[in-house]
């Protein structure tokens, strides 16, 4: 394999990149994301990563913490690992900012992907894959408005998430008015309930966007036994969000495709390495937003029960 | 409190008798090769210093520890109780000297616990708390106590009224053996009196009585047999005929070496 | 006999008669309850409709039944923190052996029971063999099922959830027990209500009407003075964990069945509001001393309360505020009231 | 005078010789560090290169800050459940007055002191005021003051973050204090590091060698004890509350000077583990006993083994696992050694 | 323990006087119009049954309790301290009933507890540790106990050594009046001879020492004055001319009640 310094993208101050991994071994990549650990949609690029690693023979490593100080701090253990290649989703970039620079330093190339994509040519990422939950909430907001929805509610499962606030707050820009509600993931009971409420307390709500299967599931319960009025869509998808796509109780799942976030930048970094080949000419690949509707949930559904959708 | 007496045969047995008992703490022996024997229709008094092994003693009687050394005999039979309720179930009910009780707990369930009556089948068993609050309320009456109320929580009672609560359980659940650790520590000179009178009745009932006290002014008019410890150690166990009110009081308060050092002090005096 | 002794202490000066009435412990949690209610159904038109009754009371359920295990536990003088991750392992196994390992519900159920079971008496056996603090002893297992259900599940299924119970053998019967809805008059209320009353009503009868109840008041207040009148202290605080065990199972298989699917990660930070709940509902944090129905009834006041903000539409921004305001308000009126129940009983 | 009683007390017997080594509370600490740190040095290359030991020592700086306060105040025989969210509260209160009304920073961090020390006097108050166990009051103030960090901070920025402390008026020189990093041969090792040393040199020279230390051990040893002979109870107790909150106060402008940016949900959770650092590091839960060099060395060995796992390359999801069964057996061999010491000197 | 005596003047002074005073707890009158003096150079013993509010009455002398009613003075000024503290500052030392040790801390810590020593500058001072174990081994070894150890926890000293380090304690910190609450309770005879001793010298260097007992055969030897409680109130205060020891005997043990009970007693025996 050639390991020369080429430096396709002006992006990277970087010296050599294959010359600072470990002599000999094969490639080693560390994912760091924001996700707290057993977020579903999170699970997703997990998945994707690692998939990429065994596929590849690269030896993939995922940490995941909502606490940006944590991250960084992951950030700064795979530079002293000297891995070949870092991945960081940046949902608050300023935190991660000095790490990132030490990571470029010492020459080790960073792929950024779901978030933080305006900020990821500045701090010396190679390329940044996916894109910002904010627009993916937009899209999402737009797509409730397009199909004549008067008044939208935003859940959000997970007090102070700062990814779930920016798909809300998205959502907002693309469709209007919007309401936020508040409900506990850990409690499903609870959550329910809150979603009865809500739709009892604001009949004129026509659309509900969750942000989590589970939650979207409950979403359809509650406009169910409140009326049926409102219309429920959701981010991600599982097995009972598939069905209830295929009976048209929920309208569609926004499919960020986020397992191409954890899939691609493993390859990219593996061809950046082996190859010196970079990708997106300094602009973000964008693995979506795709809308998985009645009309593709065969297709997609099906894989949704693995993992990687 | 029915007055039947128990049959005559049962009177004069030995209901518990101690062998060179011994038990010790860690490294801290609490009590070593002390012997005595509990009669039927007898009052056993353990008298001593503070640290004595007096309530050490009584524990191993009753079930709340185990001897290490020497011998445990029920009417003759080597036992080692495991538990308190071991004892119990063999007819032996102890008043502990920090008494036992639950102080949020109401006077009945207190009463009761542990020993609770039931009605129904099996696990669907309940307490039968109506029986149980009367028997409550006629064994406190009878030793002269009238609470208002027996849900009242046993923590709100005076210590004097605890301690009756307590003694009267024990009255209530002793068949063979009562033991009562320092029983009128805690009482006025009236209610120590009603206490004492019920370790006369309970002796004259043919149940044998353990009674620990500091008081020899308590001890010597109830007493058939006083066993004097010191330290962890017997310092003899004498019948009432081999001693005299004076003696025991003298025994207690280290009388001997007192003396010395009372004319040391007067010498050394102002 | 008697003589009459007669409880005329001459020490014992006057003593208070109203205050009588403030002995309850669980009167804190009713008052609190009603001015709760009464605040929402003057606010808003929902919470009274029947569909909003069965709402809040749907909310409260599930946690009304573990309120009522850890309001016994808490009397028996002990602590689990690791009874809110509990409901979700106990779904967890139901699940994965159902759905991954195409068992029979009913027989899922039966060996995420065990496993329950198995736990609770883990933290029983450890707290007692040790003589360490429930806190931390629980704490431990906290963070060790926090672990394995988020470790297991992604190495049995490759996402955080389990879901698909719908298709598993024996799902129906048991979701009829489970996760069934009553209709009453046109509104569907789920069965867990039932089960909450039920738990409440058992709670409350073994604690107060049996043997056993007497002695968890006893472990809780005195536990050597328990163990010297012949209260098996060790066998009780390990069945008290083990019935905190069991009401996470109920709770985890009620969830499992009515939602089909279960997150990894459920379940975190909810020992908090159990603990909170039992703390309204009256009981003493140091035990021996409290009620079932308090604690279900401290667990209706959450309900209420966290849905009554809802439909007031308040920003739920400001839930745990709230939250924490009525903690410290409830705890402190409870207080007040025991320190002059005690005052006046002296 | 001197008439020789001596201590040759007949009841005594025999009295173990070397188990008094083992007494010192911090023991089962250090061998665990030991042990962590041979394992994760033998099992990986990196974990003893500079960067990666400048990697573990940085992870484990802000929590032994935090874990040595704790165990001055677990030392006194309380409790902080709100020390986790006060790291967060306090970073926010600096950036909202430094970013959004556009204070000096130094005026800022100075306000936010003000704060925080006031939140840990009204829980010392509370506390002592009520006699309610620190536990609920400390529950009470961790939720309302996670309400106030999520509802404050989205009323104040409309988003869960404040950002943009770089801009602010004086924050190089703030940052130079709390923020910067200290090269090492090559390696940057950030500053917190050297806080951490400082705050476990200062507690332990205050618990072993001033007055106020002998306080601590008094109040949480035997509180009316302590009053009997003198000893200032309520006053010592708030101050160590305040002094955890002056904890938090410097973690959180570590953290905000550092990292520039705060969420409203950081810091939620930490509590568990300051209290873990703790009790690893020999304090015992219900006071009178422990070290702050312990707790440092707790937080260390915590440091070492999170940052380890990932050196090591294991799965992160088993990570809470490990930590449940580490803190399981922390808290039993350190059970174990204490029992032998006692027995040892009976 | 330098022998310089007070000077003259002051030994005959009264130090300490209540007049009638008297203390609830919610609606447990524990002490009710109490009158006594403690002189300089005399021995003030407190003697009454369990319960009769001799803890209750020194804890208000040594600040841990403020009086409801009456008078107590200081040398003759009206006083009503605070705290313990206030008590110490004003030379009042006192050996607790429950000793107010902590049991986990060392020794010395523990002697030392709330009146460190300390070397330094305002708020930079530290503990002159090396000093405070110096004083405490000499205090100690002059009491007659010889530790291996002042760094061992107290927690591990037997119940007698425990004792004497609360009364060196207070010996040392005891400038006027030194307060002992039963002493002698957890000690054998030789230890509590020892503490005898003590008071005595105490008394001899000028001191105005307070002694509560429940042993009349220890109360005797040392004691000037005889202060009887009785149930919260005062039964008289004897001077020692006035009373004889068996007389003080009888007194606490309710003599005379106990004698018509014996009889009692006696008929209904076996
Ligand atoms: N559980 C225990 N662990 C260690 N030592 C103990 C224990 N129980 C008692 N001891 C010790 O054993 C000795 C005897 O104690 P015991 O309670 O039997 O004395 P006692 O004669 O009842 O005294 P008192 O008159 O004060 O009640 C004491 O030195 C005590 O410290
Ligand atoms: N803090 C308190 N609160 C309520 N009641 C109290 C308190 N302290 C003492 N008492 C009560 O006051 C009365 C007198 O108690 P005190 O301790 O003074 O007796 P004592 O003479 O020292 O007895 P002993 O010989 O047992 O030490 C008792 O009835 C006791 O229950
Ligand atoms: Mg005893
Ligand atoms: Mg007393």
């Amino acid at each position: 394999a050639c390991s020369g310094p080429t430096g396709g993208s002006g992006a990277t101050p970087s010296s050599a990149p294959g010359g600072s991994a470990p002599s000999g071994g094969p490639l080693k990549v560390a994912v760091v994301s924001h996700g707290t650990p057993g977020d579903a949609f999170w699970n997703v690029v997990k998945n994707g990563a690692e998939a990429a690693g065994k596929e590849l023979g690269v030896e993939v490593q995922y940490q995941a913490n909502g606490d940006p100080a944590a991250q960084a701090k992951s950030i700064d253990n795979a530079v002293a690992q000297k891995v070949g290649g870092i991945v960081v989703s940046m949902a608050n970039p300023d935190a991660l900012r000095d790490s990132i620079a030490k990571a470029t330093q010492a020459g080790i190339p960073v792929v950024t992907i779901n978030s933080g994509e305006q900020r990821s040519t500045e701090f010396g990422a190679l390329m940044h894959v996916g894109q910002n939950e904010g627009i993916a909430g937009e899209q999402a907001g737009k797509k409730l408005k397009d199909a004549g929805k008067r008044k939208l509610l935003c859940v959000i499962h997970e007090a102070g998430n700062i990814g779930l606030t920016q798909r809300c707050d998205g959502a907002e820009r693309g469709f209007g008015t919007t309401q936020k509600l508040q409900v506990d993931i850990s409690n499903p009971t609870d959550a329910l309930a809150r979603l009865k409420g809500a739709l009892q307390a604001d009949p004129s709500i026509d659309a509900v966007l969750t942000l989590n299967p589970q939650v979207a599931g409950n979403a359809v319960s509650a406009a169910k036994d409140t009326g049926g009025k409102a219309q429920v869509a959701t981010f991600d998808l599982n097995s009972d969000v598939v069905a209830a796509i295929k009976s048209g109780d929920v309208l569609f799942a926004v499919d960020q495709q986020q397992y191409l976030q954890g899939y691609l930048p493993v390859v990219f970094l593996k061809l950046y390495k082996d190859n010196a080949n970079t990708v997106g000419g300094g602009r973000p690949v964008l693995t979506g937003p795709g809308f998985v509707e009645k009309s593709n949930v065969d297709a997609v559904g099906r894989n949704a029960d693995r993992g990687t959708r | 409190m029915t007055a039947s007496m128990p049959d005559p045969a049962s009177r004069s047995g030995v209901l518990l008798e101690t062998r060179e008992v011994g038990k010790s703490f860690g490294s801290v022996i609490a009590l070593n090769g002390v012997s005595t024997v509990v009669n039927a229709g007898e009052v056993t008094c353990v008298l001593g210093d503070n640290g004595a092994g007096k309530s050490t003693l009584i524990k191993i009687l009753a079930g709340a520890h185990q001897h290490d050394t020497g011998e445990f005999l029920i009417e003759g039979e080597p036992v080692r109780l495991s538990s308190p309720r071991e004892a119990l179930d063999r007819g032996i009910a102890t008043v502990f000297q920090d008494l036992a009780v639950v102080p949020l707990m109401s006077v009945w369930r207190n009463f009761f616990l542990g020993s609770e009556p039931r009605k129904g089948w099996g696990p669907f068993s309940w307490l039968d708390s109506a029986k149980a609050r009367a028997t409550t309320k006629k064994a406190l009456s009878e030793m002269g106590i009238d609470l208002r109320n027996v849900e009242q929580p046993v923590g709100t009672l005076s210590g004097g009224e605890r301690q009756c609560v307590a003694i009267a359980r024990a009255v209530h659940f002793g068949a063979k053996v009562l033991i009562l650790d320092e029983p009128t520590a805690a009482l006025g000179v009236k209610q120590a009196g009603v206490v004492l009178r019920y370790v006369a009745q309970a002796r004259d009932r043919g149940l044998g009585v353990v009674l620990i006290t500091h008081n020899p002014h308590h001890a010597y008019p109830v007493g058939d047999r006083f066993l004097l410890l010191k330290r962890g150690r017997s310092l003899g166990c004498f019948d009432k005929a081999d001693i005299s009110l004076e003696e025991l009081t003298r025994q207690m308060a280290g009388g001997a070496e007192l003396e010395a050092l009372e004319h040391e002090l007067r010498g050394m005096g102002s | 006999m008697a003589l009459a002794v007669q409880g005329d202490d001459e020490r014992v000066a006057r003593v208070g008669l109203a205050d009588r009435l403030v002995s309850r412990p669980e009167l804190g949690s009713v008052l609190g309850a009603l001015a709760v209610f009464v605040f929402f159904s003057v606010l808003t038109d929902q919470f009274l409709s029947p569909m909003g009754v069965a709402n809040w009371l749907d909310d409260s359920s599930t946690l009304g039944i573990m309120a009522v295990a850890v309001a016994l536990l808490m009397i028996g003088g002990e602590f689990d923190l690791s009874a809110g991750v509990m409901t979700a392992s106990t779904a967890l196994v139901t699940a994965i052996l159902a759905t991954q390992l195409g068992w029979n519900t009913w027989l899922a159920l039966l060996v995420s029971l065990v496993f329950a079971l198995g736990v609770g008496a883990l933290n029983g056996w450890l707290v007692m063999r040790t003589g360490l603090p429930s806190f931390i002893v629980t704490l431990g297992t906290f963070l060790a099922l926090q672990g394995l259900n988020l470790g297991i599940t992604r190495l049995v299924t490759g996402s955080v959830q389990v879901s698909g119970m719908r298709e598993a053998e024996g799902y129906e019967s048991a979701g009829y027990l489970f996760a069934s809805t009553v209709d009453v008059g046109g509104t569907s209320f789920p069965i867990s209500i039932v089960w909450w009353v039920l738990a409440a009503a058992v709670g409350s009868w073994v604690l107060m009407r049996t043997r056993f109840g007497n002695w968890i008041f006893a472990v809780g207040g005195a536990a050597p003075s328990a163990r010297a009148v012949g209260v098996p202290v060790v066998r009780t605080k390990i069945l008290l964990f083990m019935t905190t065990a069991f009401a996470a199972w109920l709770v985890g298989s009620i969830n499992i069945l009515r939602f089909t699917t279960v997150q990894a990660n459920q379940g975190i930070g909810l020992e908090f509001q159990f603990i909170i709940a039992a703390v309204i509902g009256g009981c003493l944090l140091t035990g021996g001393f409290g009620s079932a129905i308090g604690a279900a009834i401290g667990a209706l006041i959450f309900g209420m309360a966290r849905q009554g903000i809802v439909f007031a539409q308040w920003d739920s921004d400001w839930f745990q505020l709230f939250l924490g305001i009525m903690l410290l308000a409830a705890v402190l009126v409870n207080n007040a009231f025991r320190r002059r129940a005690e005052r006046a009983k002296r």
